[in-house]
């Protein structure tokens, strides 16, 4: 299991800040398929976070980890 | 100083941050929040982010520009939460002995932290709102938001 | 508002000047003393100006940056008479709807400065003092000081 | 006769921040060949404002004027 840290757009949405999703491992690239297929979230131009970092698709979110969705950002 | 905050920004205290007897040129940006974009009346922003991402993205774009730009010495505090029209939602100190770093190296900051750092601003007019998608307004999310 | 003065400036009241509820960025420029040149130690400075023809200078400046980058507001102080390492010698601020004309223009506000307004610097060595020759500190008029 | 006013080294050199030409009127070369012979006053580099208005070579001092030497300048 691991979290998911939702914001923006995304957090109102789905109406919560966070999910947690019951995979053992998945690579980022399927999890943002679990994403848009499950959640009905759009993850195009989403970068995702695994642990405050930015991740590419085919690094490996394990048991634990905090992942975040991050929208285009507009701060500044 | 690298710093996600929810009250106002003393801008003094940025610089100070960035003050010492090397220092020839102190250049700064402050970022406020504008009421008219176009002719589109904004009456007040919200601003989100995820704290500590943020705080340590913040932390390594002064680390980039140190490295980047030798002798320069950086200080970034983003202000999150309601900000009315005219509020300081950022403040960017970078010194330098010389001003050319202190210029080039600023506006790198700025330009990093609107690709980059995870902060989100939604602008609230009379007639709606939205979450602004990316650093120039020109993304936005309206198939999530009420009408605009 | 375009000044010459005697004592310290304050910032936060030169920032105050560009403020309004259409800028959606400020940039300022800061000059401070500061302590080593290459390998000279500078002790402290000496500024001084022709005051009315300065004054007028810094206000045209003013003039020029509104004509070229529409929308902008300047604000220039220049302090003149002893300053220690680390005091402000000079404050540039301009405000603008967008960022980039902010840092052109304050740029441009600065190089004007150091090359028509009638200002002048003098540095004190532990081995001597200086009139600078411009604002690069690459002319200098050895013809008519004590040995440096 | 008009007055000139000097800064930096130049009033250094001279000693004095001011001097009175008594001269009805000049171009500007020509009030520089003065300050060069009679005064020894370097005027390479050095730009000439009349009345709070940087001047050409070609400009005319008159009576009354006050114009003022200007070497190259430091501030910033």
């Amino acid at each position: 299991m691991f979290q998911v840290l939702l914001f923006a757009h995304l957090r109102e949405q789905v109406g919560s800040e966070k999910l947690a999703i019951r995979e053992k491992q998945l690579t980022v690239k399927e999890f943002k398929e679990l994403m848009e297929n499950q959640y009905k979230l759009p993850t195009q131009g989403v970068m995702i976070a695994i642990n405050e970092k930015y991740a590419t698709e085919t690094d490996i979110i394990a048991e634990g980890d905090t992942v975040a969705l991050i929208p285009p950002v507009s701060g500044g | 100083m690298f710093d996600i905050v929810s009250r106002p920004i003393d801008i003094g205290k940025v610089i100070n941050q960035v003050e010492h007897r090397n220092a020839g040129a102190i250049v700064t940006f402050i970022g406020t929040v504008r009421e008219m974009t176009q002719d589109k009346k904004t009456l007040y922003l919200e601003y989100e982010a995820y704290e500590p991402m943020a705080r340590e993205m913040l932390s390594n774009i002064g680390k980039e520009i140190k490295k980047q730009w030798p002798g320069t010495v950086t200080a970034i505090v983003h202000r999150i939460g309601h900000l009315d029209i005219g509020d300081i939602a950022v403040v960017i100190a970078v010194s330098s002995p010389h001003r050319s770093d202190a210029y080039e190296a600023n506006r790198y900051a700025i330009e990093r932290i609107k690709t980059l750092v995870p902060i989100w601003k939604k602008e609230h007019w009379e007639d709606g709102d939205l979450w602004i998608g990316n650093q120039e307004g020109t993304v936005s999310y309206t198939e999530n938001q009420s009408k605009v």
